[in-house]
């Protein structure tokens, strides 16, 4: 276990969110390959601290920010596709044209 | 180092385990018998043949579950279960898991715990199972705040997120006492983890057995040992987080641990035989408006005391 | 060796039974619940003997193979006065024509299927999907996307109505129950429709098997008859329905004993029931029955408490009774008791001042030999029988349960009785 | 046998589940299982914060991640409208693109990861990473820690606003009209009446 192998394990999380993010129709699946991204970049944030930075306590602080973040932005998206459903009956991203530039 | 790292750690949790839940079933079985239900066998023998039937029956498949699910549900509630056993100081150092962390473990198991319910219900791929799985998520997130809120105050006087810290801090004063609100308030959550009682609406009566409606066989067996299992652990954690663990004249540390635990299991026993079952709606009420208030003055409480 | 040592040990255990109610299987259902070395189960899967009690009318026959179906192996039937199916027959089922020897008989077979002394009983329908998976549109299902279709022949989760409480269409989950679920009355089969853990629809099936009543208010009705015994046989009624809605509260304990003072009511001094009864419905309060369990919906209009009649109108508020018209009565004191709810507690609370009722009418008639004054009419405990007997009000929980949540609707379901009065006295 | 040669081998096993349910997430039947895939991902990086002696953010992960996933899945079910979730299940777009994309961007992320040079610095000896943790949390970093709080609670009013049945203006299912900007006139800020639109709707 080497910082190495911790980040290649971090960069294929984040490939295949970045993956599921763009490809899913649905917006929560959508939402969860947005997840699979932030799960990738915690992990790295803690190799970092943990092999790269004399334990400074800052990159245990960026890893609970991005948890907060996680939680902000799936309480906020499913917030959104609730009030969106409610409008358009929709919960596939095609069908709300309106946010189509 | 294998030897006391791996061997005695395994062997002392699976011993609780299987001591524990079997006192537990043989203590419902008092219960059931100081309220006047008749028992047609002595209440040593009813919960070994009861585990003997459902073994030598068939497991039976529903339509199209959840393979992975359906298998593995009772497996991974019976080891999360075991996983807050383990974390429990049967003395100062005779603990299978002793990390500094061990109180945001147990309330890990507690949230896993809710998703492998639901697993239970879900994968079933039946009605009534689904609707006990449905009903324990809706509930589930308001225990598991009660329960956060309660042992947080119990970490100030520690000052330490490790049960063992947690014990002894306790050397002067039990947090039963220094906290009185914590004990009544963890029991409940105790209840209501397991689904036992008047907080029984996952696997309930209306439902007909709810998450485990379907289950027959090795595999209800597994699930309500697992059960019996979560309270024994939990019965622990009580214990250790409030009735001052080892501690105690006379008697070696792990026997007062015991004592305690079994005392803890009987009160719940009794309770969950005493009460009818809550409607959810009633549930929901109860936990939010009255529970969840009395577990932030609990914590108030306890914060004062700190600072004190 | 060692497997049997195991299903000798499984073989004490008490036998797990599920009772597949049938008409007039409900005597048998009392007698078993009392017993000691018995367990009735809620859940074919928990049973390890299918007990069908009562005759099953051949267009249920399905059904109850359905259920026979859903036992774990090793299992066999028992047959209480009733005609095994008859591919069963070769396999060795028990038949059981005399209610005594039922507990035995069941115990034994329980001993007996456990040791493998007893032919397990067969599978008898095949194990596949009602309807084949026909491979159409996108996902297989013969829908849009993932919309519509017919999923092995299930609909689709699709609220058939408009929501009840908000946009939300949590999945609907439609299923049918019945007619041989244990926790609302035999023979009742419903398709219902869940939105969560709200009904959205209750559409009844089939009704439930008319209810035998106990031969005095069939006597009654012909002939002038003892007060104190009408009477025993209404407490012991409505302590019989109340074991249901006790069960289903999780109170097993309280359940057993109310029946244990139904079955007492025909035996027992009316002092000794009416203090027995007085600590259980101290007890009952105290356990949080009415504060914790029973819900305060399901109210009735007054139309359906009209139509209902009996105790179900009184906790509504409408007062009919015909005993207040009975001289035998009127010189006894009676009065009748209502509530104004109408709602599922209240019901409750109404049978209960009831039952309190009826023993001191009781122990009024049986120091006096009060007999009742008027034939042809005769109050049951389920409503007036002037020229015909209470009927079947099952339709009234189509409009009655949508909107509460499941454990409510059988809360609701258990505090009514909807089944018709049967011709047949009770044996 | 020496530990460091235990850590690894549980390293590596952990990274390939990792991977693998990540993956799976995206491969899967039943949203349902997805997000339980996603579930069993995040508890696998759980466990290898858990080794990198992450004490508190392993465990946290555990809790953080076993609800919010419970909750993702009932939102699966919620809107999907299918069985339980159960049916099977392929809404992508944009596939190929979608797949050079991921492909990409693992490559360029692990091209750094191998190429460049990070400065080694393991964890001093006497490190507790609790203590560290909570000192920095409650210490230097409170402003930052209180505002990750005060946000927590903005997103907690304003998804029950965004959510709840009765909005700013009133129900949602009436429309939640503004009101005008004289007493009883026009509603204020109303966007164009669209008729035809509403996308494709749930038939029954």
């Amino acid at each position: 276990m080497t910082l190495t192998t911790v980040l290649l394990l971090a960069a294929a999380l984040i490939g295949i969110g970045i993956y599921g993010a763009l490809s899913q129709q649905s917006f929560v699946m959508l939402m969860m390959g947005l997840e699979l991204i932030l799960n990738g970049v915690m992990l790295a944030a803690v190799g970092f601290w943990a092999m790269s930075s004399a334990g400074v306590p800052e990159g245990q602080l960026l890893t609970i920010v991005v948890m907060a973040v996680m939680a902000i932005e799936m309480a906020m998206g499913f917030a959104l596709v609730v009030a969106v459903y409610r409008g358009k009956q929709a919960d596939v991203t095609e069908s709300i044209a309106d946010l189509k530039g | 180092m294998i030897l006391d790292q791996l061997i005695w750690p395994l062997l002392l949790v699976f011993a609780t385990l299987g001591g524990g839940v079997y006192l537990l079933a043989v203590l419902d079985g008092l219960a059931a018998r100081s309220f006047g239900l008749p028992q047609a066998q002595s209440v040593w023998l009813l919960p070994l043949s009861r585990g003997a039937w459902l073994l030598s029956q068939q497991a039976n498949v529903t339509e199209a579950p959840d393979w992975w699910g359906w298998r593995l549900a009772p497996a991974l509630y019976l080891t999360l279960a075991a996983i807050g056993l383990a974390l429990v100081p049967w003395s100062r150092d005779w603990v299978a898991t002793d990390i500094t962390t061990s109180l945001v473990l147990w309330g890990s198991v507690e949230a896993l715990a809710t998703v492998v319910i639901f697993l239970q219900g879900w994968s079933a791929n039946t009605h009534l199972a689904l609707i006990g799985a449905y009903r324990y998520v809706a509930l589930g997130l308001s225990y598991i705040l009660i329960s956060m809120f309660v042992l947080i105050g119990v970490t100030l006087p520690a000052e330490s997120l490790a049960l063992t810290q947690v014990v002894a801090s306790q050397q002067e004063l039990w947090n039963v006492l220094r906290q009185p609100l914590g004990l009544p308030l963890f029991l409940i959550v105790g209840l209501s983890i397991t689904f036992r009682g008047p907080f029984n609406l996952a696997d309930s009566t209306d439902l007909a057995g709810g998450t485990s409606v379907e289950v027959s066989g090795p595999q209800r067996l597994v699930w309500e040992f697992a059960r019996s299992a979560m309270l024994v652990a939990f019965s622990g954690i009580a214990t250790t987080a409030f009735l001052g663990g080892w501690l105690g004249p006379w008697l070696p540390g792990p026997l007062w641990v015991m004592l305690k635990m079994l005392a803890v299991l009987a009160i719940l026993a009794w309770l969950g035989r005493w009460f009818a079952r809550i409607t959810p709606e009633r549930c929901i009420s109860l936990m939010w408006l009255a529970l969840l208030p009395l577990s932030f003055i609990d914590l108030i409480w306890a914060g004062v005391e700190a600072l004190l | 060796m060692a497997v049997s040592w195991l299903s000798r040990l499984a073989a004490r255990g008490p036998a797990t039974v599920f009772p597949a109610l049938g008409m007039q299987g409900e005597e048998a259902f009392y007698q078993l619940a009392l017993h000691p070395e018995i367990e009735l189960v809620d859940s074919p899967r928990h049973a390890s003997l299918l007990l069908v009690a009562g005759g099953v009318p051949p267009e249920l026959h399905e059904p109850l193979r359905r259920v026979h179906d859903q036992l774990p192996a090793p299992f066999t039937t028992l047959w209480y006065q009733s005609e095994p199916l008859l591919e069963l027959q070769q396999a060795g089922v028990v038949r059981v024509d005399s209610l005594e020897a039922l507990p035995d008989a069941l115990v034994d077979a329980h001993r007996k299927v456990l040791r493998g002394e007893l032919g397990v009983s067969p599978r008898l329908l095949v194990d596949e999907p009602p309807n084949p998976w026909r491979g159409l549109g996108d996902d297989g299902h013969g829908g849009e996307g993932m919309m519509g279709g017919v999923p092995y022949g299930r609909p689709m989760a699709m609220p058939p109505t408009q929501d009840l409480r908000d946009g939300l269409a949590l999945d609907t989950l439609t299923f049918r129950l019945g007619p041989f679920f244990p926790l609302w009355p035999a023979g009742l089969e419903a398709e219902v429709i869940l939105q969560g853990d709200i009904v959205q629809q209750f559409s009844v099936q089939s009704r439930p098997f008319p209810r035998a009543m106990s031969p005095v208010f069939f006597d009654a009705w012909e002939h002038a008859m003892s007060i104190a015994r009408l009477e025993r046989a209404r407490v012991q009624y409505h302590l019989r329905a109340l074991f249901h809605a006790l069960h289903l509260a999780g109170l097993p304990d309280l359940a057993w004993r109310a029946l244990r003072l139904a079955e007492a009511c025909d035996r027992q001094t009316i002092t000794a029931l009416e203090k027995g009864f007085k600590d259980f419905e101290r007890c009952l309060k105290r356990r949080g029955f009415f504060a914790l369990h029973l819900p305060t919906c399901g109210t009735l209009n007054t139309e359906h408490a009209e139509a209902l009649g009996g105790f179900a109108a009184r906790a509504a508020g409408i007062e009919g009774d015909a005993r207040r018209d009975d001289e035998g009565y009127r010189r006894l004191g009676f009065s009748a008791i209502s509530q104004q709810a109408g709602d599922t507690q209240s019901r409750w609370r109404q049978r209960l001042a009831e039952v309190a009722q009826s023993l001191t009418l009781a122990a009024r008639a049986q120091q006096n030999d009060a007999v009742t004054a008027t034939t042809g009419v005769v109050e049951t405990p389920r409503g007036v029988w002037r020229d015909e007997r209470p009927g079947d009000a099952s339709a009234l929980l189509e409009k009655l349960l949508p909107g509460l949540e499941w454990g409510e609707a059988l809360a609701t379901i258990a505090s009514l009785d909807v089944a018709g009065v049967s011709q047949w006295a009770r044996p | 046998m020496n530990t460091s040669f235990f850590v690894d081998v549980v390293f590596i096993l952990l990274a390939l589940f990792a991977v693998y349910t990540g993956w799976r997430v995206f491969r899967t039947d039943s949203m349902v299982r997805a997000s339980f895939f996603l579930l069993l991902s995040f508890i696998t990086v759980g466990a290898i914060m858990l080794l990198l002696s992450a004490m508190y953010l392993g465990v946290a992960m555990f809790f953080m991640m076993g609800v919010e996933m419970m909750v993702m899945a009932l939102f699966m079910v919620m809107f999907m409208m299918n069985p339980a979730g159960l049916n099977p299940m392929m809404m992508v777009h944009q596939h190929k693109l979608s797949i050079g994309a991921g492909i990409a961007s693992f490559v360029i992320l692990a091209a750094m990861a191998l190429l460049s040079r990070f400065p080694v610095q393991p964890l001093p000896a006497g490190l507790e990473p609790v203590s560290s943790l909570g000192n920095e949390l409650l210490g230097d970093s409170m402003l930052i820690f209180e505002s990750a709080g005060v946000v927590l609670l903005a997103t907690m009013i304003g998804v029950v606003v965004l959510s709840s049945q009765r909005g700013r203006f009133g129900s949602a299912q009436e429309g939640s009209m503004p009101p005008g900007l004289e007493p009883g006139g026009e509603p204020a800020g109303m966007p164009e009446e669209d008729s035809g639109a509403g996308g494709h709707h749930h038939g029954h």
